[in-house]
């Protein structure tokens, strides 16, 4: 067995009064790829950046190549060629995309910029993750899905020994996460050590050579990847077992009331002739490829983006629905995909947050401070949100805590038709199957349910019915026995049409 | 598991903050400082004139408190209070032949400043929520606006209250209740309501989030522009209120009535902790900061160690230390 | 036959005085376009020294004036510009303050500030013998500030009048009434002050009124306000005189210079307008009801 | 899957946004009107005039485009412009005796007016970066700073240069090559330089990263206290640089020197459409921004069609028109 490049040796990590890493030890390998995979917070992140030298660890050691580093700043880690791609996007907004792969390290002709360098190399960084956006759109205007192959391109020109990538498929759909499968096994092959977090086990599975796994801030194993099935995996995750991640799906009565009925939903470059009805007790799927127009099917619906339907009923009421209040007095909520641009104010507490969106129920005239203790109480509970502390930065709450906050904001306002998008990104697998018992839970008490994922397994476990998206329009509609994920990908790329359109 | 520990919410009593106590610390070395220069300083007739002459702009500082909050700035409250005095002097006095002197008079002065006020707010937040130009832009133009109509109104020169109805006005700034002047009573009261409104009010909330990000507010039900819009009408309406105290102090607006006002309110903002790019804001904290200024002035006033010429940089030296006092502390805690 | 263009470059109305004359030059131009239609005017008025000579660049340029009637905003920096609008050969009033360099203008009208200051200086002497204890509240930082000072200070020398606080109350009603009532808490004793300007007297007098000190014997503003003068005709004991600088020396000045471009009468050389003092005896001379300062 | 169409880039040519159109039409509709009031206002002269008294505002502003990309704020440029001014006029007087009227002592002054610059550049970028204090109250402070010392330096006066440097020296201003005088050589150097350095140099894009996310600049190895500190030091030497136009100008510098440039500097800055919150900049941008300003002023001369009192009202009403135009049609397309 090779030495390792880079070990953490008994590492400590705490922020103010809260340890969060416990004495982590990990060892990273040339040419192997390993798997570090946990419950939300107990510390993978964490660990990863004491490895790239973004936080120094309080107190153990790093070794590099077997020598004791610090890296006092963060240009010695990448001059060591340790480069971590972030949970959270790393990028600029407001820059274009070869600004933001060359940011830190522009090539230069003279004292100029080699800008048509920068490009052509971005072109290539970009084609070996087959991502299709020109190096010169401002990264403000990419999908959630392109910023992450941006970043992966970004990570690729950096020409890494160490290649981190922290839960680099949350966001991509399994075509795209294939892709970067197909760069890791090249950079594998050329003697790059990897390691990489994902809550999705099979691509563990598919991909790692080793798997660590976290518990409380510390590894509680690490064993070769063929000694461990992807149950095993979960359970000494999560320390139970999760075998039924999905709830039986309860049959929606034939004669249960029609709670929304869309009819002609148009968004003006987006969506057109969106029509369908959703039942109370039903979950519907909504799947489709990304940039088929789900999400923005589902913000025009609920008033968040310009849109005009023919007709929108809700309860049998006929309802206009021009802007997110709208919605919400009609108790139809919309969970985003987007959980740091739109959905949590990261420099705030978590009680603001929770409570942003239904703050009129909490209090008349002033707000009720114990009310909202109480429900934050409530949620973490309910959420299972782990935090430090409870007066903790949003932004310092761990991804998948993150999402759960979320969701508890949203659930803040007793929706009765919920639209959930993407709602299990980056969550683990214990809180997964909470999160769908809930979501079941919920509509077996009556409300319904739209669930928007590129997780075919969760659409096809979870929904009653599923709409396939494609280019803007509704593609095609399948229930109970014919839910599945040839029928599903069969629509969502169109029968026999020209695979160019995906993404159009 | 971690859960545990989350569910015991800290009721330990911790020290505040250095963020907190920053400003209050200088607000007391500046009082020390004053005391010890000036037996004078810590009578109650120096008190009153200090917290008098800061109601005008304290008044102004607690609305741009929650402007600059919810992500904006207005440069032009110094223009709009002396356009606002004007227009005012001008309504009181074209209506004195008809009203007479009196209390509906001085009620109609009032209204007028208040209204005033609130169009005038309303037409800087319109232009920026609505026609989307950037805040500094908007209020730049309408500072220029506003201050060349007060001149053109003045004729240049300076518009002044008709003697009669002054003496009767006067009262509104020299007067109060239990000896204590109404601008300091009134400020007193926009103060504890802005506060409040702050911290405690949905009102406040919306602002921080509007200012924190424009796009989680908007996907979490708040009205985006209607709450930005909000906020420049709530800082006219006060600088209306400002300008009703103003007025009776000297019974006259000019071209050089409230020059540099808007400088000091968002000084006076900043140093009481709230954050300029918006997302965090506290009005108790501006009221420091206006103290602070205040004080300066005062203090360099009472004194002679330096240079009247330098008073300036005194000024702004002060201004800096009570910041970084701040901030350096922060650093650490 | 094209009409002769005249300049006319001023300070912008940012205080009182500085209002007053804005007032009577764009009088005196409307007046003096229709006595004299083979005249135009041009008027700009500036916020400072820069954007004056900017003002005076622009007339020359596009207006191709033939005369230019300027009030420099400073000396210093429009000695040169004005100069060089001289070497083109248009006629140069100056109002005022004199350029730093002699001989540049056609036509000088003079105010005199260490005469202002002079005047005030003498009333005060003459007017508390036994010498007391002063406060002084000082314009905008000028030199025209500077030589007021000056000429008073040099005025009470040894008539034991002693200034015991002087301080910027910028020629602004606020700001003097801060200054004044931070003097008031300071001082157990303040016989008199010179508050040097009409404007500054206004809020000096506010603050006085409001601390219900009689201490104070009496105000000397300076400049001419209608408000003051009206109060000196009175008889009021706070304002028991004023001090003239009329801003009408503007108005003299185009009128001077709108002579000197139609006819040829002799108008050139220096006319100083001096400082006199106003007392109710001579005070309805210098009343102007009409005027907004 | 889809993956063959990745390598077409579009190459299509589109029409420049109106992002980029608005401020160009905004001046050419200034510049129409102007020719239409008067003959002369497209003459050589007006021409070299207009240009050459934009270049102190314009070289100020191509530093200011600087900082306000990255994040920051200078408030204290036309303060320090005085300030440098009057310093170079002391040193230059003071000289005089040793070095006599010549090149020498012109060189001096010009190495005092960098020297003052870069350190008072310096200065702000420390107390910003280094302590960590709001941009907003530090330049705020050091306006005070620097005003005051001015004043103070020249005893509430003028400081003159001797006359006969200046009769020396003014050919600095009025002087120049082939009929183009020196400020506006300068400035359109600057104005080159600054395009290429925030376009195509390492440096503007670390300044559009630094403002645009500090996070994510700090993470990809962007020295950002150090960009940010680089800004201000770039726009001191600048206000250098421009002092150094200035003096032979007006051959003097009081307290009322360089008056509110700093708002003029960010106005032009933000009209030319660089984002005041950080992150983008486009330092052509801001010479169309200088040059709408510089003409508003040269066209409100031309006419007497208006109270001059109403001068400010114009000049506010065709700010906000300028940028709304640029906005409008931002939102359209
Ligand atoms: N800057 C910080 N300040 C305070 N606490 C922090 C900070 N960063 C992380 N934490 C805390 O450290 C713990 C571990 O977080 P980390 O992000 O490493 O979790 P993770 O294993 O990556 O979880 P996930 O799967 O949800 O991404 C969490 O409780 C988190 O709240
Ligand atoms: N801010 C934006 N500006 C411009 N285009 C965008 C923006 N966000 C997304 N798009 C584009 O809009 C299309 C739809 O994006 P989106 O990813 O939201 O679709 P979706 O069907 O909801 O897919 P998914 O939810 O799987 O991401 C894509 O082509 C995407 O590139
Ligand atoms: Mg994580
Ligand atoms: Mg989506």
């Amino acid at each position: 067995m090779t030495e390792p490049v880079l070990s953490l040796r008994n590492v400590h990590k705490s922020f103010g009064p809260v340890e969060v890493l416990h004495g982590v030890d990990l060892d990273i390998r040339a040419g192997e790829v390993l798997a570090l995979i946990g419950e939300n917070g107990a510390g993978k992140s964490t660990a990863m950046k004491c490895l790239a030298g973004y936080q120094p660890a309080s107190s153990g050691r790093i070794l590099l190549d077997g020598e004791e580093v610090s890296f006092a700043s963060l240009h010695e880690g990448e001059a060591a060629g340790i480069v971590l791609i972030h949970q959270e996007f790393n990028l600029a907004e407001q820059l274009t995309v070869e600004q933001n792969i060359f940011l830190g390290r522009e090539l230069r002709r003279g004292l100029l910029l080699d800008k048509a360098e920068m490009r052509r190399r971005s072109r290539e960084y970009l084609a070996r993750v087959k991502c299709r956006v020109d190096p010169d759109t401002p990264v403000s205007k990419l999908s959630n899905s392109d910023k992450q192959m941006v970043e992966i391109a970004k990570a690729l020109g950096r020409d890494a020994r160490v290649l981190i990538m922290d839960e680099p498929t949350a966001v991509l759909t399994n075509a795209e996460a294939a892709i970067l499968f197909e760069q890791v096994e090249a950079l594998r092959a050329t003697g790059t050590a990897i390691v990489f977090t994902s809550h999705k086990l099979g691509e563990v599975k598919q991909i790692a050579d080793r798997v660590s796994v976290m518990r409380d801030g510390m590894v509680v194993q690490t064993a070769p990847v063929q000694d461990m099935s992807e149950d095993q995996m979960a359970t000494a995750m999560v320390g139970r077992d999760v075998s039924d991640l999905y709830p039986a799906k309860a049959e929606v009565a034939a004669d249960a009331p029609v709670l929304l009925r869309v009819d002609g939903l148009d968004v003006p470059g987006f969506a057109e002739g969106v029509s369908f009805a959703l039942r109370a007790g039903e979950i519907l799927g909504i799947a489709g490829l990304v940039g088929s127009g789900r999400t923005e099917a589902m913000e025009g619906l609920c008033g968040l983006r310009i849109a005009r339907a023919d007709r929108t009923e809700i309860a049998g009421q006929s309802v206009q629905i021009r802007k997110p209040s709208d919605a919400l007095r009609h108790r139809l909520c919309y969970l985003t995909e987007d959980r740091k641009l739109r959905g949590l104010l990261l420099d705030k507490g978590m009680r603001e947050n929770l409570t942003l969106q239904a703050l009129a129920r909490f209090g008349g005239l002033l707000i009720d401070q114990k009310a909202e203790d109480a429900a934050l109480t409530r949620a973490i509970r309910e959420f299972d949100i782990r935090a430090g502390r409870r007066d903790v930065r949003v932004g310092n709450l761990s991804g998948g805590n993150q999402q759960k906050l979320l969701l508890a904001k949203v659930m803040q306002s007793e929706p009765q038709i919920l639209i959930v998008d993407e709602p299990t990104r980056g969550i683990d697998i214990g809180t997964k199957q909470q999160i769908y018992a809930f979501l079941s839970d919920l509509a077996a008490s009556g409300h319904g349910i739209v669930v928007i994922s590129s997780e075919m397994q969760e659409i096809i476990g979870l929904a009653n019915r599923v709409l396939v998206m494609r280019q803007g329009r509704i593609a095609g509609e399948l229930a109970g026995e014919a839910i599945t994920e040839e029928a599903i990908v069969r629509h969502a790329v169109g029968v026999g049409a020209d695979p160019k359109e995906r993404a159009a | 598991m971690a859960s545990e520990t989350v569910n015991m919410p800290e009721r330990r009593r911790k020290l505040p903050s250095m963020s907190v106590l920053g400003p209050v610390i200088a607000l007391l070395v500046l009082v020390a400082i004053g005391a010890m220069m000036n037996p004078n300083f810590l009578g109650a007739g120096n008190i009153t004139n200090v917290l008098a002459r800061s109601a005008f702009i304290g008044i102004i500082a607690v609305g741009m408190t929650f402007v600059i909050t919810a992500g904006g700035l207005d440069l032009s409250v110094g223009s709009m209070a002396a356009f606002i005095a004007g227009l005012m002097i001008l309504v009181m006095n074209a209506a004195l032949p008809v009203l007479g002197v009196g209390v509906p008079i001085i009620l109609l002065g009032m209204a007028t400043a208040l209204i005033a006020g609130l169009l005038a707010g309303l037409l800087n937040g319109f232009l920026i929520t609505t026609l989307g130009i950037e805040a500094f832009i908007v209020t730049l133009g309408t500072m220029g606006i506003y201050r060349s109509l007060v001149t053109w109104l003045a004729d240049g020169g300076t518009l002044s209250l008709d003697f009669g109805l002054r003496t009767f006005y006067r009262p509104v700034y020299f007067d109060g209740i239990l000896g204590v002047s109404w601008p300091i009573i009134v400020f007193a009261l926009v103060v504890i309501i802005g506060e409040v409104v702050m911290s405690r009010a949905r009102f406040g909330r919306h602002c921080a989030a509007t200012g924190s990000s424009e796009h989680v507010a908007h996907y979490s039900n708040v009205n985006v522009n209607r709450t930005r819009l909000a906020t420049y009408a709530m800082l006219g309406v006060l600088v209306g209120v400002a300008t009703i105290m103003y007025v009776p102090r000297l019974g006259s607006a000019s071209a050089s009535t409230g020059v540099l006002w808007e400088l000091e309110a968002i000084a006076a903002v900043i140093i009481g902790g709230t954050v300029l790019k918006g997302g965090f804001g506290r009005v108790w904290g501006t009221v420091i900061g206006v103290l602070i200024l205040s004080l300066i002035d005062n203090i360099l006033n009472l004194t002679d160690l330096v240079s009247p010429y330098l008073n300036g940089a005194i000024q702004g030296v002060i201004i800096i230390l009570a910041v970084i006092l701040q901030r350096e502390a922060k650093a650490k805690g | 036959q094209d009409a002769k263009v005249i300049g006319v470059s001023i300070p912008a109305a940012t205080h009182g005085w500085a209002g007053g004359m804005n007032f009577h030059a764009q009088e005196a131009v409307k007046r003096l376009e229709e006595v004299y239609p083979e005249l135009d005017f041009v008027l700009a008025t500036a916020s400072d020294p820069g954007k004056q000579v900017n003002d005076i660049e622009d007339m020359v340029a596009t207006r191709n004036i033939s005369a230019l009637v300027v009030l420099p905003f400073e000396s210093e920096p429009l000695t040169s510009p004005v100069q060089a609008v001289a070497e083109g050969g248009a006629w140069v009033t100056v109002v005022d303050r004199g350029l730093s360099v002699e001989g540049i203008e056609d036509l000088y009208v003079a105010g005199d500030n260490p005469g202002f200051g002079r005047v005030s200086g003498e009333y005060m002497a003459s007017k508390m013998p036994d010498g007391g204890k002063i406060v002084v509240l000082r314009g905008i930082p000028t030199t025209i500030d500077n030589e007021r000072v000056a000429g008073f200070e040099s005025a009470i020398e040894g008539s034991g009048i002693e200034i015991i606080d002087m301080e910027h109350g910028n020629w602004n009603r606020d700001d003097s009434f801060n200054v004044m009532q931070d003097f008031l808490s300071k001082h157990e004793q303040i016989d008199a002050v010179w508050a040097s300007d009409d404007d500054m007297a206004v809020g000096v007098l506010a603050a006085i009124d409001a601390a219900g000190r009689d201490d104070v014997q009496f105000v000397l503003g300076g400049a001419g306000m209608k408000e003051m003068v009206k109060r000196v005709m009175d008889g009021d004991t706070m304002i028991p005189a004023d001090v003239t600088y009329p801003p009408s020396m503007i108005a003299t000045a185009i009128e001077l210079t709108a002579v000197g471009m139609t006819s040829t009468a002799p108008v050139s050389g220096t006319f100083t307008i001096g400082s006199v003092l106003i007392t109710p005896e001579n005070a309805e001379q210098f009343y102007y009801p009409d005027s907004p300062f």
